[in-house]
């Protein structure tokens, strides 16, 4: 990789933040997530809460940004901010929607919607991640991920 | 990504390379649906060499069981690694599939 | 794919546009030429003025941007926007340099510098591309393709 | 894109599969630079999965040949694509570079 040289090789402590800006195109989420799983990595993330929680749960917030927020208009954006610190990173994707309540979304896990195609993207956010945050900032969503999985939530 | 199928033992087999995502899964369902209509009943969905799959990849798994199972066929789900495991007990569809630790028993248990 | 039915199949003769905002990160360029020649692939754009003329020619604009106008700083960002249209892409490359003058680059296929590793990057957009405008707009690059071959310059 | 590296009848032969371009080109370099400090001396680049090649990757090119050919080695590239070949062209880099069009013709030249 013809990257700046990091001295040590290995990575430094030093937060980085960046930002990313995509047209609503589902085909986009892939390699976006790609990319910035592969930042996390260079930044010393890995395991399941990398590959599962991270890659998961922003693919979500990327995928209703552009179908909801956005609908699927390619011309319309969606921006993606990024801030990556050595204890969490923590993400903000912002569509150009009215925002809007997740309020009580119905829970996919109950025995009647178990065969509801739809209704995991808002729940699997919220279990994937340590902390999301749909009001701050109106029309957007700000995800947060440890490096470590945290203590146990008292539930 | 993209899809394989093959048949074995009268299952038809999908390999799903990358990953399982809203940008590719109308792919893997228009693939299903026409293997269903062409008269075959047993499917199997192995996830080896997958990535990850996210709400809309469980989504069409979910609607094609059904599909599947309405005409009484089967859908098997096979070699889930130990993300794709979380995802499944999370949203509980552990509950809802046939899922093998092997592609052969698998096909063996059709 | 999961995007807005055509219709007909057939690309449709209205022209389209959106914008792309990435991280100076040198990795993004293959996936982000990988997008931009899909999107003109789904348009009707074909054979070699996609996969060499467009694909090379934006690739250097890109690079460009990332290294000289960016210093590859991962935090600065590179902008591009598209205008597809049925006779002709136009695509505006936009880094947070200083700009610059291309003026005389010297000519990479001399028998004195054939042997250089560098100095093809505006050479190749100036050959790919039918038109190029490095003035326009300061620290950017706009680059217009025809989707059929120009009639011949008179050169 | 990756890289791939074999050998044969003592040449050693690398697939560039994907872009050479300026985000890989320097896993391209090193992996020959190390072949060629181990001792090699005969390469063969085969471009058959190659999709495109940019300046840097066309710089990489010309810098490897220097060095291999300083080493009394030598490089030839192999398969070239319509796209490639107007490339080397337009670059007037096919004046500098043995171009073979197939592997076995550039493996028996040298
Ligand atoms: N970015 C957004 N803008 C507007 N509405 C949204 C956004 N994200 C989610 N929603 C709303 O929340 C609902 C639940 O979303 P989700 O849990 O992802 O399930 P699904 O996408 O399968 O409906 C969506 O149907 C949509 O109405
Ligand atoms: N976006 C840019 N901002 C500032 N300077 C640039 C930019 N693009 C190109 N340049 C300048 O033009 C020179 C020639 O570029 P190029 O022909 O691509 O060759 P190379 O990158 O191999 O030097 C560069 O060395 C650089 O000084």
């Amino acid at each position: 990789m013809d990257l700046p040289d990091r001295g040590n090789g290995r990575p430094s402590r030093e937060g980085t933040h960046f930002a990313l800006e995509l047209p609503s195109d589902l085909r986009l989420i892939d390699p976006a997530i790609g990319y910035l799983a592969g930042r996390l990595r260079d930044y010393g993330y890995e395991g399941s809460r990398l590959t599962l929680n991270f890659r998961v749960g922003v693919s979500e917030a990327l995928a209703n940004a552009m179908i909801y927020g956005n609908a699927r208009d390619p011309a319309k954006r969606v921006r993606v901010e990024v801030e990556l610190e050595w204890e969490r990173v923590s993400v903000v994707v912002r569509d150009e929607g009215d925002g809007f309540d997740p309020g009580e979304v119905p829970d996919p896990t109950l025995p009647e919607n178990l065969e509801q195609p739809g209704g995991r993207g808002i729940f699997l956010i919220r279990e994937l991640m340590d902390e999301v945050d749909f009001h701050g900032c109106g029309n957007c969503v700000r995800l947060v991920l440890y490096r470590q999985e945290p203590l146990p939530r008292a539930s | 990504m993209s899809f394989r199928t093959s048949k074995q033992n009268g299952v038809v087999v999908v390999d799903v390379d990358g990953q399982l995502i809203v940008g590719n899964r109308q792919e893997l369902k228009q693939k299903v649906l026409d293997e269903l209509e062409g008269g075959e009943r047993k499917f199997l969905i192995d996830f080896t060499n997958t990535g990850y799959i996210d709400s809309s990849g469980l989504g069409v798994l979910v609607s094609l069981s059904k599909k599947i199972r309405e005409q009484g066929g089967e859908l098997r789900l096979a070699n889930l690694n130990e993300d794709l495991r979380t995802l499944f007990e999370l949203t509980k569809l552990d509950t809802l599939f046939n899922i093998a630790d092997s592609r052969d028993a698998a096909l063996s248990a059709f």
